[in-house]
């Protein structure tokens, strides 16, 4: 009698168990290291082709980088530098500009799934024609590099001093979807920074202090 | 500390699927009949699976960016704007730094004209009236929510009908100094036959203005130069304070108190006052006088001055003066020589007692030179006679509409039943106000107003000088602009941005050169303000004939005196928990009002600190715990205006709340009482003074909540060693001595700091940030400390946690009172970490959480501290504060008001001043990003940014043209207990006080040791035994 | 291979000292002794060399200070030197309160691990079953009869007018008493 | 034998046997708990239990339940730890340093003055751990690698000596109280008949035999750790007073606090055993064992200490006037004179005055009035620390921060649990290990018993060396 309850129990046990685990396993980590942490973002939108192939330099759309302590994810509008005329990738676009040729018709602007997210947000039908009354709302990404609340790290004051991005942010020209590179944790940003203040970073001597206050107030 | 939240959180969800799941599948009687611990086996291992889940991801967070970047944004970079702070006649010029469309701090304007870089603590704490949720967030229709089209229908239909019937409008604000809004005002008002516009100051000056129109024939309220002036007499004007504009008076009486030892000069002050206000505590010579005699000692006066002058004036018109009569001539004299150089300035709401004093100034020929009435001050347009008149009218139900905006008429208007009661006559009551407060209460319709913050407004504080004030984040509720409510009411449906413009395009762009309206205007919004050439009523010559001597002191018993505290000059601001525990600077009480007395009064009476006490005048009466306060006229009583304002019991459960907490707010009560209902209006003005008042002891108690338990410099005499000992924490000397030795004063105990036992290990290469405070400057306004707990966000942790002493200012402002009682001398020292470079709190820490920095800063890293508090008590200052709780967050509204540059602290966490290392990181940043060095003045402390006096350096000690390093041989340089060799970087420059004799105040005491110990003594041993009250109402508080 | 034993049982630890001493002088081969405290004198009796688990002791507690004292100076002044209280980088005067308890600390456990190592002391282990009174108010004796010439009488005897209660005869098998 | 004397006094009376002694000892282990006992536990317990409820809501809702302000940031909770620690040296002190100069009357008390160390550390550990803000992170006061860079500890603090100290003190005297009892472990191991109880034993006694080697090798470690024990003490009580005595504060920064400190550990701690003692003897019928004579000896060390800290008081004060610094000048009238001389007059008459009553041999030898004085001098040790760290806390050196300081519900409830769960322990501990450690008991008793029995037998003791048997005898003609 009781044995059987046992054995129910300890099933339940390691039914539970195995799901819990199950569940977490992908997203396993030591608390607060989230190194490789790559979620799914809303707009598929591809660093490698765009930092890598067409080779967009990071600070074109990520220039809050230069000024504020956020890199800042680009607004829309910044995207729509180039996607107000680029509405689909390569092929799809030229395949209907010959067509539209050969029936001498003028070519219909082709949208791409992805893109129409972009546009959305801006509210807008048609990347072409302004909507007066429109009702721009931001694009929910998801936040991959998370430093805890009481560590204060400046884009700019990095920038400035020359560190390359892929010093923290790995070689994001490569990844269809970002990941976090290193760990980014303390022990981390303290041996980069004991480095440069030795070596300098690109043969220009700089002074990276170790004082807790730099990070921590 | 954040990913240190989530692990509990997904433990407790796990937990939550966990325990049913076995529930569910056993019934409960078989679960106790299998044994346990087979069962425990079990259940372990079934949890074993959270315990894994903890190392789970918590959940994603988003991050939106813009979908349009506004022109100029940079998300994460602060931007400022240039504003003013219209709230206050004062009008004060500000800079607001927003910070991603958050207004988060109010720093000072250098370059405004009067407030010259200062602003008051009032000022600094705007943010959390703009982020509080307690506003009237839509109009509201006899207290019920409504929308603005009906409210405004029903308003316009009734104003209709009153214009047909003809009826009286009233509209009644404080002193209005903006142009745009006067003219909206009266355009509202021309469409009636009896309409008008009256302005009430709760605390109002119309005495001035009054007498000024008997002595120079037009009323106006001259504006006091004091920059130029070097002899300063005040009658009660507590003109560094609260008095008409004390940023600006501030500003300027700090030009003439900075001696040097190439130039050893100061103006010399001297107060007349019966309460102990900030100014008094900061005169050279203070007599303590009570205000009803204050027309018998200027008569005296007048009397000495213009028999200088040559006129002999009848002494026997003149009575007894209470002040010494050689005093009186001394200062008279010093006045004479100073003609034209002087400044005589009184607080007196009789008229008689003001011609004195104009005829007084005119004597030593002031006027034109540092009382300008030819381009007055705009700052006080108060008119008791009106409001007076207005009061009657209701009486006599003769108004039909009454609109009141910016003021809680009845909470600040004695008769408050009949008042209320005149008001229900009324056909239309209309208020503007902010809040829900008591007069809105009485109204039929709110409308309510934007925030300064929110809100298009001008001002001309001074004529001739035109401030602006715009809008710096959307309005959070559905409010309205006071301008876009009167336009409308007169039929104009245009926003107030319009409104301002087209008003400025009016009527300033004419008074200016410039012709380009557009230029002029983005000029004006970029600076924040514009001088034009001034619009001034015509005064005439001085009328001799005007002056009579004022008439004899009335004698009661006792004087009252009603006045308002530095941090809460008015009713509006009762609801900002930075105000309510910002210390009041003199008595250091917190959160309440009281009834201050002298010792000897108190004595008499048989009261101590926290004894209520009942007021009566005339037909009211009003209960308040007692306030033993030195230096307090014997006859004198003394109780702050703007308390007991409604609503303010929301403040109830402020602070943490557990097993011996006492409230903040006893049930049912409001923070402080009213003591409006004491003003006299009995002779034709709102007269804060009265003779007419008695006071009884009751047997009730009232703990109030002090920051400073001991408050002199000199030890209580029981446990001194050697019969005596004095602390000069504070160094001070007098003028005569300074001339003679510059070094005089100096502690004997200082020794040269240049020693050091390990210099090689330590250098303090780069940067070497350091600080140094004037005290002879500093006057203890203390709005560093709310300019601190703004930029630094230092939670209020409520009365009772202060009557613990637990506050958590990172800044606070010691005051010492010292001397006799008929001389006392106060001594101000605002006190913050000094940042020692052999810090003994750095020693103590076993977990490295404190460090010292290259640049010479003490350290403070929150999230590793693990709170033994050893470095607290190894702290010499006392300047590190513990988080005993976690503080409350949870108002989502208020937190907008954090600083998103400094950690918000957990509990169990130490805390200090940091020398606002967030402004110095980012100074660094912004050179290196401009790529250049850092510049002296490049960077500065929140407390330095908004000090009046600016008696706060802050710099690079290394670089030698730092000011700071330039206070290095300041001959008034000294550190606080020095002789540890703690090595501080914070600095004190040491008092001077503007006295003939050789010895400072506490030379004096050893001087004339014998009547010392009948002086002081009493009142020390008094200081005792409130530290053993506080013991002893501690233990037995919980049950009062 | 099992051992012919004598175990002789006496009531005072005096008796089991003189007769100790007896049999070492004739040359009996004396495996054990067992009592129920620590007889002073019987490891002279019984000719056992003083135990060497002080040298254990002394030369953990000297790594303990040294090793601290090495950890102490990396961690204060070469790994990351950080400024305390404008202290030197490296003063020895506060580091040796640690180095010190560190000392004592390993000291005191190295020589206590030892003993159990030496004596084979581990928890759960059985004890050889002598007769349970050694724990308690008997103290024994173990004589092993090494050859054929070994003279059982006359030793049994001699353990008697030693006041020995009760004298038997025992076998060892791998380190087990059986009678 | 060569410390024994037939002059020396008896150690155990009632002229017991081996048997008895060991039936004695550990009657109190087998059978129903006595009545007495079971009183004492509940108090104790409910005592605990109290102090884990109280801790339990501090932990949850903050220091702030405790009285503490900006000014004085410690009180009981350091008081407490200061005051345990104290109480656990005369622990160490009887079974180490006395072991060391080889005092047989040790033996009566060592074991429960070993087990009472153990505890009472334990109660002092609590402590500074739950004095923290922020308790759950203690572990970083350890010294471990981790991924900050890596960022270890404060070498240079005391807080982190103390760390240091407390644990090696504690893990020290475990074992040291551990080793002793393996033997008696198996005594017990041997007498119990077969069943729950002898298993767990046989476990406990790790095996032991007595085999005349094992006891060589065991006598030897045990003097080792009485040698690394003696030493231990004193440098972990001097560590606590440096808490104090390395910091800036006038009242604490004083270079006599670590031989002052150690003085008052060993005179509290004799108190605490002697209360102790005192109760075990009543309640465990421990007469025969703890006798008059051991109770007159720690009486005269108690008084001996209890001048020195009179002594220590006195030259405070004399300091404080000789060096001339006014702080400290003033720091000291303070307390004497100021708004809490009630916690120093307690102190001094507890600690100084009330002891000088044992001068007199009557009060010595009488138990109530003993046990009356050790009550007063632990109250008095409590109050030393509370001065100490209270009254130079609440004024020092800027008047403007001077603040007053009442305790809290919270923190009393504490101070009451932390007895709670040092009695309970201690009750628990006489259940189920001997209270006496029985082996040596033995030792010194039996040396008695031989002498008595030489006595009966009218043999001069020289004779016992020499050998009865001639050598070489014939076999056959008998002695």
């Amino acid at each position: 009698m009781n044995r059987s309850i046992v054995t129910v129990i300890l099933l339940i046990g390691l039914f539970y168990s195995l799901v819990v685990v199950a569940s977490s396993v992908n997203a396993w980590r030591y608390p607060d290291e989230q190194q490789g942490y790559s979620p799914k973002q809303p707009i598929p939108y591809s660093h490698r082709l765009h930092a890598g192939e067409l080779a967009i330099n990071c600070k074109f759309c990520h220039f809050n980088s230069l000024e504020s302590r956020h890199a800042g994810i680009p607004s829309t509008d910044v995207c729509m530098k180039c996607h107000k005329f680029v509405t689909s990738s390569y092929e799809v676009l030229k395949e209907e500009l010959d067509l539209a040729d050969k029936e001498k018709r003028k070519p219909k602007t082709i949208i791409s799934d992805k893109l129409k997210k972009l546009y959305a947000s801006l509210d807008l039908v048609d990347p072409q024609t302004p909507n007066p009354d429109a009702k721009p709302k931001s694009i929910e990404w998801v936040r991959v590099h998370n430093l805890p609340d009481f560590v204060c790290f400046d884009h700019s004051a990095h920038v400035t001093a020359g560190v390359a991005c892929q010093k923290c942010h790995g070689p994001v020209e490569s990844m269809e979807q970002v990941r976090q590179f290193e760990s980014l944790s303390m022990g981390w940003c303290v041996k980069c920074h004991q480095e440069s203040t030795e070596n300098g970073i690109n043969g220009k001597p700089v002074h990276a202090p170790r004082d807790c206050a730099v990070c921590h107030h | 500390m954040i990913n240190e939240a989530n692990k509990p959180e997904s433990l407790h969800q796990a937990n939550e699927s966990g325990p049913p799941m076995d529930n569910a599948t056993i019934p409960e009687k078989e679960l106790f009949q299998l044994n346990r611990r087979r069962f425990l086996e079990a259940a372990g291992f079934t949890f074993s699976a959270v315990a894994l889940s903890g190392c789970t991801r918590p959940d994603p967070e988003l991050a939106l960016p813009f979908a349009q970047l506004p022109e100029g944004v940079r998300p994460g970079r602060k931007l400022t704007y240039a504003s003013s702070c219209v709230d206050f006649p004062s009008g004060c010029g500000m800079l607001v730094s927003v910070r991603d469309g958050r207004p988060l701090k109010m720093e000072g304007m250098p370059e405004h004209p009067l407030s010259k870089g200062g602003l008051n603590a009032i000022a600094q704490a705007l943010p959390l009236g703009l982020y509080d949720s307690h506003r009237l967030k839509t109009p509201q229709k006899r207290g019920e929510q409504a929308e603005w089209e009906d409210v405004d229908d029903a308003i316009l239909k009734t104003l209709a009908s009153i214009k047909d019937s003809g009826g009286a409008v009233r509209v009644v604000t404080p002193t209005v100094t903006g142009p745009t809004l006067k003219e909206s005002i009266n355009t509202f008002l021309k469409q009636f036959k009896d309409g008008s516009h009256i302005t009430f100051d709760a605390v109002s000056h119309s005495a001035i203005l009054d007498a000024h129109e008997k002595t120079h024939g037009a009323r106006v309220l001259p504006h006091y130069l004091l920059a130029k002036a070097k002899v300063i007499v005040s009658f009660g004007a507590d003109f560094l304070g609260t008095w008409i504009s004390p940023v600006e008076f501030t500003a300027d009486w700090r030009t003439n108190r900075v001696p040097t030892e190439d130039d050893p000069q100061m103006s010399y002050h001297v107060q007349f006052e019966g309460r102990v206000s900030l100014t008094g505590g900061k005169a050279d010579r203070r007599y303590r006088l009570a205000p009803d005699e204050f027309g018998t000692v200027l008569n005296h006066l007048y009397a000495l001055l213009s028999e200088k002058a040559g006129r002999k004036v009848d002494a026997s018109k003149l009575g007894e003066s209470p002040i010494a009569e050689a005093d009186l001539s001394t200062l008279a004299e010093r006045l004479w020589n100073a003609k034209g150089e002087s400044i005589l300035l009184c607080d007196s709401q009789t008229v008689a007692v003001q011609v004195v004093v104009n005829a007084i100034n005119h004597l030593l020929g002031n006027y034109g030179k540092t009382l300008d009435i030819n381009k007055p001050s705009l700052q006080a347009q108060g008119n008791d006679r009106e409001v007076l008149k207005l009061i009657d009218e209701l009486k006599a139900g003769k108004i039909a509409a009454l609109f009141v905006a910016g003021t809680d008429l009845t909470h600040n208007l004695p008769e408050h039943d009949q008042l209320a009661e005149a008001i229900s006559k009324v056909r239309l009551v209309v208020s503007l106000n902010e809040r829900e407060d008591d007069f809105t209460s009485l109204a039929h319709y709110a409308c309510p107003d934007h925030h300064l913050l929110e809100s298009w407004l001008d001002a001309e504080p001074v004529c001739g000088l035109v401030c602006l004030s715009q809008p710096l984040l959307q309005p959070l509720g559905n409010t309205r602009s006071i301008l876009e409510s009167f336009a409308l009411w007169s039929g104009n449906k245009s926003t107030a941005y319009e409104i301002i413009r087209t008003s400025w395009e009016k009527n300033i762009l004419t008074r200016s050169k410039s012709k380009s309206f557009r230029k002029f205007w983005d000029q004006s919004v970029h600076d924040g303000f514009v001088q034009v050439s001034a619009e001034a009523p015509k005064v005439s010559e001085f009328k001799a004939d005007a002056v009579v001597l004022a008439p004899q002191a009335k004698s009661g018993e006792y004087c009252l005196s009603l006045y308002t505290k530095v941090g809460l000059t008015d009713s509006r601001h009762a609801h900002n928990p930075w105000l309510q525990e910002m210390p009041d600077p003199i008595t250091k009480v917190t959160w309440d009002n009281y009834v201050s007395l002298s010792p000897a009064t108190a004595e008499k009476l048989g009261v101590s600190d926290g004894d209520v006490v009942a007021v009566e005048a005339g037909d009211a009466n009003i209960e308040l715990p007692a306030l033993v306060q030195r230096g307090q006229h014997d006859r004198v009583i003394a109780i702050a205006l703007a308390y007991g304002v409604k609503g303010t019991d929301r403040f109830a459960k402020i602070g943490p709340q557990w097993l011996e907490s006492r409230l903040t707010v006893a049930e049912g009560e409001l923070v402080g009482k009213n003591a409006a209902p004491l003003i006299d209006v009995a002779n034709g003005s709102l007269s804060l003074t009265r003779g007419d008042v008695a006071i009884a002891r009751t047997d009730k108690r009232h703990e109030l909540a002090r920051t400073q338990e001991y408050h002199s410099m000199e030890l209580p005499r029981n446990v001194a060693p050697h019969g005596g000992e004095y602390r000069d924490v504070v160094e001070s000397t007098t003028l005569a001595a300074f001339k003679d030795d510059p070094e005089a004063g100096m502690h004997e105990k200082h020794f040269d700091t240049s020693v050091q036992l390990w210099p090689e290990d330590h250098p303090k290469k780069g940067h070497h940030w350091g600080m140094s405070i004037d005290l002879n400057l500093c006057t203890g306004c203390s709005a560093c400390v709310v300019a601190c707990q703004s930029e630094n966000n230092v939670p209020v942790v409520g009365k009772d946690e202060v009557r613990r002493q637990r506050e958590m200012h990172w800044m606070r402002i010691d005051r010492y009172i010292d001397g006799d009682d008929d001389d006392i001398q106060v001594s101000y020292q605002p006190m913050m970490c000094q940042h020692c470079d052999n810090a003994p709190c750095e020693t103590v820490c076993p977990v490295l959480a404190t460090t010292h920095s290259s640049e010479g800063l003490n350290e403070q890293v929150y999230n590793r501290c693990v709170g033994t508090r050893y470095c607290a008590n190894n702290c010499p200052y006392k300047v590190r504060r513990f988080n005993w709780f976690n503080y409350a967050h949870e108002d989502s509204l208020v937190n907008l008001a954090l600083n998103p540059d400094v950690t918000v602290r957990a509990r169990g966490v130490m805390e200090k001043c940091s020398m606002c290392i967030q402004r110095i990181e980012e100074g660094k940043i912004d050179a290196k990003r401009r790529g250049v060095q850092v510049a002296d003045g490049d960077i500065q402390t929140a407390c330095q940014q908004s000090c009046p006096a600016r008696a706060i350096t802050f710099g690079d000690m290394n670089d030698s043209n730092s000011e700071v390093h330039k206070t290095e041989d300041n001959p008034r340089r000294y550190g606080v207990l020095e002789e540890f060799n703690f090595r501080q970087s914070v600095s004190y420059l040491r008092v001077v006080r503007n006295r003939d004799e050789q010895h400072s105040g506490k030379d004096g005491h050893g001087e004339h040791e014998d009547h010392e110990h009948s002086e002081v003594t009493p009142s020390n041993s008094n200081n005792i035994v409130n530290l053993d009250e506080k013991r002893t109402s501690e233990t037995g508080g919980k049950h009062v | 291979m099992s051992k012919q034993l004598l175990l002789a049982t006496f009531e005072h630890a005096d008796d089991l000292l003189s007769a100790t001493t007896v049999a070492r002088e004739k040359g009996l081969r004396i495996v054990d002794a067992f009592t129920p405290y620590a007889v002073h004198g019987l490891d002279r009796a019984m000719g056992l060399r003083p135990s060497r688990l002080t040298w254990v002791c002394f030369t953990f507690a000297m790594i303990g200070v040294c090793g601290m004292l090495c950890f102490e100076h990396l961690v204060a002044s070469v790994w990351w030197p950080i400024d305390i209280g404008g202290k030197p980088w490296n003063s020895l005067p506060s580091d040796v309160p640690v180095a010190f308890e560190a000392a004592v600390f390993l000291g005191a456990f190295s020589s206590v691990i030892a003993l159990l190592i030496v004596s084979r002391l581990y928890p759960g282990k059985k004890s050889r079953t002598v007769p349970a009174r050694v724990t308690d108010d008997q103290f024994i004796l173990v004589i092993e009869k090494t050859d054929a010439t070994f003279d059982t009488e006359a030793v049994e005897k001699m353990l008697l007018c030693h006041h020995a209660v009760d004298v038997e005869q025992y076998i060892e098998k791998n380190g087990e008493f059986q009678l | 034998m060569s410390e024994t004397s037939p002059l020396r006094p008896a150690l155990v009376t009632g002229d017991k046997s081996l048997g008895d002694i060991t039936n004695d000892i550990s009657a109190p282990m087998a059978g129903t708990p006595s009545p007495m006992w079971w009183a004492a536990f509940l108090i104790a317990f409910s005592a605990l239990v109290l102090g884990v409820v109280a801790v339990t809501y501090q932990i949850a809702t903050g220091i702030g339940t405790w009285g503490l302000n900006k000014t004085v940031g410690w009180a009981f909770d350091i008081t407490n730890f200061v005051f345990w620690v104290g109480i656990g040296h005369a622990g160490t002190l009887i079974s180490a340093v006395l072991f060391l100069f080889r005092q047989k009357w040790r033996t009566a008390v060592n074991r429960s003055a070993e087990a009472m160390t153990l505890f009472a550390v334990m109660c002092a550990g609590l402590f500074p751990l739950i004095h923290m803000g922020r308790p759950w992170l203690a572990f970083w006061m350890v010294p471990y690698p981790n991924e900050r860079g890596s960022l270890w500890v404060n070498f240079k603090s005391p807080l982190l000596w103390d760390v240091f100290a407390i644990s090696t003190y504690l893990s020290v005297s475990a074992v040291f109280w551990y080793i002793g009892l393996i033997p008696d472990f198996a005594t017990i191991r041997d007498k119990a008949r077969p069943g729950l109880r002898k298993t767990i034993f046989s476990i406990l006694s790790f095996g032991w035999d007595g085999s005349a080697r094992t006891w060589l090798r065991y006598e030897t470690v045990y003097l080792l750790l009485a040698g690394l024990a003696t030493p231990l003490v004193f440098s972990v009580h001097s560590i606590v007073s440096m808490d104090f005595a390395t910091s800036v504060l006038p009242g604490w920064h004083t270079t006599i606090f670590p031989p002052y400190f150690v003085a008052g550990a060993i005179f509290s701690g004799l108190a605490m055993v002697l209360t102790l003692m005192l109760i075990a003897r009543k309640t465990m019928r421990l007469e025969d064992y703890i006798t008059i004579k051991h109770v007159e000896r720690m009486c005269l060390l108690m008084l001996s200490m209890g001048c020195i800290v009179g002594l220590a008081y006195g030259t405070e004060f004399f300091i404080a006037a000789y060096g001339g610094n006014p702080f400290e000048q003033f720091v000291f009238m303070n307390r004497a004179l100021g708004p809490m001389n009630w916690a120093y007059w307690t102190m001094v008459t507890c600690n100084v005055l009330i002891p000088q009553v044992l001068w007199f041999k009557s009060i010595r030898t009488s138990l109530p009035a003993v046990f009356v004085i050790t009550i007063f001098v632990n109250i008095g040790m409590w109050f030393e620390r509370f001065v100490i760290i209270v009254t130079s806390l609440h004024r020092d050196f800027l008047p403007s921060s001077w603040a007053h300081y009442v305790p809290s519900l919270v923190e009393i409830a504490t101070l009451i649990g932390s007895f709670g769960l040092f009695f309970t322990l201690f009750l628990v501990f006489c259940r189920i290990a001997p209270a006496i450690a029985i082996a040596e008991v033995k030792d010194a008793a039996n040396v008695k018993k031989r002498e008595v029995l030489l006595e009966a037998r009218n043999e001069p003791p020289q004779i016992i060396d020499t050998d009865p048997v001639p050598v070489n005898v014939d076999p056959s003609m008998g002695c």
